[in-house]
């Protein structure tokens, strides 16, 4: 057999914990963690011998909240009255942090985010920190019970994003670089590497192929695309899901990608206080409601509307591609079963 | 809760809240689950997508109303009439669980005397609702193999309120629909551990786990552990407190993490109460209306500074773990009331919560098993939990019930203590709202939440605001004998005419300067939920 | 940088809910997937649960009511008052003459040593709460 | 540990010069930035709006109602709605806010060029138009200007002192329209679209321009299509609520624009192709 060399490499599976701990030498470590509540979350690993790394299982958070806090404090003011009205930056304590883990769709999710935050304006909060972040991703081999990430072209693997990429291939990661970052690491930890093979690689796609077979179910997200674009989405599919929503915003909240916000000071003193930064829904009566009461998005069957032909119509005409991962995460969040899903098909059977 | 421990013995949800998604009839009386119990609802929505069937009984056409195969928009405090016209019809229709009657309950001849002296035509009449779909609920709920009832405050809060929760109890029982997995009645509670300060004996005549204050047994088993003597008479109840005015029983008043004067009816009675005490102490983290009336106020660590555990509506013990130290200098209540303990001579010595818990496990039966380690290494235990093999009970009453058998209480129709007449010819209730919590102490001070529902509105009917010639938003004056608020008005048909609905949690709007200081007559709960006023247009804000 | 998980304060549902924290701060609330209740949601108060804790007008220091106003003393102060304005009343009336209001709010062991510190301490059952509001 | 410079986010100090009262309601809010080097390079032109941070109040975006003058002095005027304004409204001359801006796309100032000028305003909506009017009297002085302008009432009749002004011109004609009389009242009482009979104009050859609340816009737009105004030559600016400014956060959001960025200057044919709360019926 003829070795033929690739710019792929393998990470013996055992190895995984000593790289971190070589990686975590330079970087904060962010690794989907099974905590002992069984929950899984994206957490920062205080201690690598005493935590459980869990990459078989979907993050129940998004990494969404350590690019863009809940809650943040954008800048103190300072305030008196006829004399002074100052603004003093909020201090940033980021280092630099390495995110393993990375699913396509949370993966897709960060590059949405780049555009949503870096393509004009520049976010500085989020620029900051997106600077100092390494990405490890990782292919998804087996979806879970609400994942379309097929439908929404994110998933289940990806070829470009990434820092670092792990594929599971059974005995060892297969282990891809999109950036100098990654790189920077292949080369200086080149210890932990070995070049992979082109079997490997033709696993890699075998593993693909298997995965896109494991989807439970089938979403069409490109023919409700179509349909909200051509206009076939009637009315009543809106009013539908708005007597079913319950108005949480937890389907904005969890969602990798909605990066809606809100802005407003919180005084601490006569002369003090915070602006600060927090996530809100556009779902949301408040969202849009004006001072003195007047509200162009006058009724939730409005601003469900809004929700879903801003992430699979609006950003679609204007970046190319809808603003869902397909991750699922807000099927399984939704109180009243209003969930992007239920939208989907509703919006397929219209037009028809 | 007194009505269900006379009917059951036990006074709380018989089910677990995730088994009222496997229901196949859920009905739903005095509560509006979805804003008030959101956790709740997301079941009733799950099972009615399953297939269940949905009967809610609310004058108000609610969120969950509209979703709901029968909604009986019933006279305000026409719960009794309406449940005894149910019973009626379900033993007409020989929908009874004879067998669960005669095997598991008592009392039923009283009861059947009651139901045969009715006059189902005239009871709809006063109920407000047509006989016939009165009729298709009963059906429904008779015919059903695993039946829920959730009701909440709804109910509760009348002068009727204990006679009404024992009415359901009888129309459970009269159906079978208790003892199982998936069926029962579920009193849905208010706030957060309203079930846990129940359970530590927060109440004027029980002791821990409900053994009463005037059972010798219990009693000297309370003084063998605290060492001291202790008092058999059962204490007077908050009303009976905060009502008793410049002259009343108590002369001092120690408020722990309570706002009486907004929460409490009759906001001028209590102030004056409060006022006039010799001493008030109130430990809160924010400053509320109640402590700017103290004498001493205790700043106290909030939930997130503190190890413990809260008992939630499902008797599920859980534990709430500390985050952060408490801000500033505050201390947890536990410290505060440990120190002036000791400052009284009577020192209390607990390491932490976890060894609170173990006395309360020790004198406690229901908590017998409960220990924070058991709980740390689980979604908590539901009580009853006997000791620490037990692995707690998810729902009440399987074979048998807590008191032996279910005792039938039939009760009758009694008129609310006021209705609206010609000079206050509208009925208030009130309630509470999805955005805000209580009385907005801790909800208001997020910007998010109070930007959504940031002061108080009066839903009306749109056909009485014509008449008012009120648009959305114009501020009202809302009169009754008692006192006078202003607030905005929100046209809704949520609310019919004649009836007008608003909340609580807002001190610029004190609702309870209006209401009246009426209560149920056994469980002191007071009649929240009826109360005549008048309505004005104000034309300046 | 941590989360905790707690159980949430804005209804009797009771839903696991994780505080994050980060220099001190909870600055996000997230819902507990495995948590029998919560189920991974939460409703628009649970998500806001960390709104309220750090509100600049949450109560840092003991106050004490001098000459009509609320003014800050230091504990032993509040204590020492408190305790003797108690036992006064206890010495003058009785026990009795005291009411207790526990909270629905606060955890059990505290309402446990709360009803303890009114029935063995004041010696009376004048205690009570909001369960009915 | 690192400073960030968030320059997005964090406003610049600006001095009230001074206060005008428009009306009851209005006021006039005569501005400068401490900073006089920012200041100099500071160059809103008319449509673009800044945010404007009261302190302890948030921010709220408020539209150009002047270009700055040779001091490098401007205008904002602002009428008492919320919570904010009504902190804003208690601040005198010499108190300090905070703004940031300027953003938005401005009128098409080079296509109002030599072309006749048909002025829609109602209430508080006259503050955006006013740099434009004054830049249409400034160059090319042979067109004609018109200005409807409606207000509640006589009393509330805002920015007389600019109406005043432009009145001096001959190629102008200002109408006004109040909704409810008051003693004294000598002019029309009425909806602003009673005023376009009142005047004339050739709609293929004016251009129409328009602020107002929602209902007024709604019937103006009638009104002018109507008349034959061609969709492109009926330019409007939009309110909406708002919190970055920039695009980012959505509040703003009218279909699939965003009024802070694609806006707040719309045509009606750009505005045809959206679905608008202003123009449904």
């Amino acid at each position: 057999m003829v070795l033929i060399m690739t710019n792929k490499y393998i990470l013996k599976k055992d190895h995984l914990v000593p790289l971190l701990r070589q990686l975590g030498k330079e970087y904060q470590l962010v690794a989907p963690l099974e905590n002992k509540h069984g929950d899984t979350l994206f957490t920062h690993i205080d201690n690598l011998d005493n935590c459980r790394v869990d990459l078989e299982n979907q993050p129940q958070n998004s990494l969404k909240q350590f690019f863009f806090p809940q809650q943040e404090v954008l800048f103190r003011y300072r305030n008196q009255p006829g004399v002074s009205y100052e603004f003093e930056p909020a201090k940033s304590r980021e280092d630099a942090v390495l995110y393993l883990g990375v699913r396509p769709c949370d993966l897709s999710a960060i590059l949405y985010m780049d555009v949503v935050f870096l393509k004009d304006f520049k976010d500085p909060y989020y620029q900051k920190r997106r600077n100092n972040s390494v990405l490890v991703g990782l292919n998804c081999n087996t979806p879970f019970d609400n994942c379309f990430c097929n439908g929404t072209k994110s998933g289940p693997f990806i070829d470009y994003g990434f820092d670092l990429q792990l594929t599971d291939l059974g005995k060892y990661f297969l282990v891809e670089s999109d950036r100098s970052r990654g790189e920077d690491i292949l080369e200086k930890l080149h210890q932990f590497f070995e070049l992979a093979t082109e079997d490997d690689v033709k696993d890699q796609y075998q593993a693909y192929l298997e995965s896109r077979g494991r989807f439970k179910r089938q979403v069409h997200v490109d023919l409700a695309m179509k349909n909200l674009a051509e206009g076939y989405v009637a009315d009543g599919v809106w009013t539908e899901l708005s007597e079913r929503c319950q108005d949480c915003g937890g389907c904005a909240y969890i969602c990798p990608t909605c990066v809606c916000f809100s802005i407003y000071d919180q005084q601490q003193s006569a002369t003090e206080g915070e602006r600060i930064r927090c996530w809100d829904a556009c779902t949301f009566s408040g969202f849009t409601r004006m001072a003195g009461g007047h509200n162009p998005v006058d009724s939730s069957i409005r601003a469900i509307e809004q929700r879903f032909r801003h992430k699979l119509q609006f950003d679609v005409k204007k970046h190319g591609r809808p603003s869902c991962v397909g991750c699922g995460r807000c099927v399984e969040m939704c109180f009243g079963g209003t969930d992007i899903i239920r939208f989907i098909n509703m919006a397929c059977c219209e037009g028809m | 809760m007194a009505g269900l421990a006379t009917t059951f013995g036990s006074g709380a949800m018989t089910n677990s809240i995730n088994e009222i998604e496997n229901a196949q009839v859920i009905l739903v009386t005095g509560s509006n689950t979805t804003e008030a119990h959101p956790q709740v609802a997301r079941r009733i929505f799950d099972a009615v997508d399953r297939g269940a069937k949905l009967i809610v009984i609310d004058p108000r056409k609610t969120l969950l109303a509209k979703r709901a195969h029968i909604h009986l928009a019933i006279r305000p405090g026409t719960d009794i009439p309406l449940l005894n016209t149910m019973m009626r019809i379900i033993l007409d229709e020989n929908l009874a669980d004879d067998l669960f009657v005669e095997m598991r309950t008592e009392n039923f001849h009283e009861l059947r005397d009651m139901l045969f002296r009715l006059d189902c035509q005239e009871m709809a009449e006063i109920i407000g609702v047509p006989l016939e779909k009165i009729r298709a609920a009963a059906q429904i709920y008779g015919r059903a193999q695993k039946a829920v009832v959730c009701y909440c405050l709804g109910i509760t809060q009348h002068i009727c309120g204990t006679d009404t929760v024992q009415s359901i109890a009888n129309l459970a029982m009269l159906s079978g629909n208790v003892e199982k997995e998936d069926t029962g009645v579920d009193p849905l509670r208010g706030q957060n551990n309203v079930q846990g300060a129940c359970d530590m004996g927060g109440l004027p005549n029980v002791y821990p786990s409900y053994q009463r204050v005037d059972v010798d047994d219990f009693r000297l088993k309370f003084e063998k552990a605290w060492g001291v003597s202790l008092s058999g008479n059962p204490g007077l109840t908050v009303l009976e407190m905060t009502h008793g005015g410049k002259d009343g029983p108590v002369r001092a008043m120690f408020i722990m993490g309570e706002n009486p004067l907004l929460s409490d009816p009759v906001q001028e009675k209590v102030r004056e109460t409060l006022t006039n005490l010799e001493f008030l102490a109130v430990t809160d983290i924010f400053l509320t209306d109640t402590a700017e009336l103290a004498d001493v106020v205790f700043p106290a660590a909030s939930f997130a500074e503190k190890t413990g555990t809260f008992t939630n509506s499902e008797r599920r013990v859980q534990m709430v773990r500390r985050v952060i130290r408490p801000l500033g200098q505050s201390k947890t209540d536990a410290d505060i009331i440990m120190e002036l303990s000791r400052r009284l001579e009577y020192p209390m010595h607990y390491q932490s919560s976890a060894e609170v818990m173990e006395e309360i496990a020790m004198l406690a039966p229901v908590y017998g098993g409960m220990y924070h380690d058991r709980l740390e290494g689980s979604w908590g235990l539901q009580w009853p939990c006997w000791d620490r093999e037990h692995d707690g009970t998810p729902f009440l009453h399987k074979y048998y019930f807590t008191r032996g058998r279910g005792r039938f209480v039939p009760a009758s129709y009694q008129a609310p203590a006021e209705l609206p007449d010609g000079d206050y010819p509208y009925l208030l209730s009130t309630g509470r709202v999805y955005h805000q919590y209580h009385t907005g102490t801790m909800s208001r001070k997020s910007t998010l939440l109070s930007r959504e529902a940031g002061e108080a509105l009066l839903q009306i009917n749109p056909l009485d605001a014509g008449r008012l010639s009120v648009r959305n938003g114009d501020f009202l004056k809302m009169r009754s004998r008692r006192g006078e608020i202003k607030l905005r008005a929100e046209l809704t048909d949520q609310v019919r005419e004649g009836e007008v609905y608003t909340t609580f949690h807002f001190s610029e709007a004190p609702i309870n300067l209006l209401t009246i200081a009426a209560q149920d007559g056994k469980s002191k709960c007071p009649e929240y939920k009826i109360c005549a006023v008048s309505l004005e247009k104000r034309t300046e804000g | 940088m941590k989360d905790v998980l707690t159980t949430c304060v804005y209804c009797g549902c009771g839903c696991g809910v994780y505080l994050h924290e980060e220099n001190g701060r909870v600055i996000s609330s997230a819902p507990s997937k495995k948590h029998p209740v919560s189920r991974n949601n939460l409703c628009v108060k649970g998500w806001h649960l960390h709104d309220f804790i750090h509100h600049p007008d949450r109560l840092t220091q003991p106050l004490m009511r001098k000459n009509g106003k609320l003014v800050p003393v230091d504990w032993d102060e509040a204590f020492a008052f408190t305790a003797s304005e108690l036992a006064r009343i206890r010495q003058e009336r009785s026990g009795d003459a005291v009411g207790f209001l526990a909270s629905a709010k606060c955890t059990n062991e505290e309402n446990y040593l709360f009803q303890k510190f009114a029935r063995a301490v004041l010696g009376t059952n004048n205690i009570d709460h909001c369960a009915r509001l | 540990m690192e400073i960030l410079q968030p320059d997005l986010y964090l406003p610049k100090s600006a001095e009230i010069i001074d206060v005008t009262e428009e009306n009851s309601q209005i006021k006039t809010y005569i501005l400068s930035f401490i900073d006089k080097e920012f200041n100099d390079s500071f160059a809103p032109q008319p449509g673009q709006f800044v945010l404007l941070s009261v302190p302890h109040y948030g921010e709220a975006p408020i539209s150009f109602s002047s270009t700055p003058d040779e001091n490098g002095r401007f205008h904002l005027s602002v009428r008492k709605a919320g919570k904010l304004t009504s902190a804003l409204h208690a601040m005198e001359k010499g108190d300090i806010v905070g703004l940031r801006g300027p953003y938005g796309r401005p009128f098409p100032m080079e296509q109002f060029e030599g072309k006749n000028l048909l002025f829609v305003a109602g209430g508080i909506g006259l503050a955006p138009l006013c740099p434009v009017i004054n830049s249409s009297l400034q160059n090319g002085a042979d067109r004609c200007v018109t200005l409807l302008y409606g207000s509640r009432t006589p009393s509330d009749i805002a920015f007389k002192a600019d109406i005043d002004k432009w009145r001096q011109h001959e190629n102008v004609t200002c109408l006004l329209t109040v909704d409810s009389s008051e003693e004294g009242w000598q002019g029309e009482v009425g909806l602003v679209t009673g005023l376009f009979g009142k005047c004339s104009y050739d709609p293929d050859d004016t251009l129409a321009i328009i602020c107002g609340p929602p209902m007024m816009i709604r019937a103006v737009f009638a009104e002018l299509e109507r008349q034959g105004f061609s969709d492109d030559n009926i330019i409007t600016t939009m309110e909406r609520h708002m919190k970055c400014g920039v695009g980012i956060c959505r509040h703003c959001h009218m279909d699939e624009k965003l009024v802070c960025k694609d806006g707040p200057v719309f045509t009606l044919s750009e505005l045809k192709k959206l679905d608008v709360m202003e123009l449904r019926s």
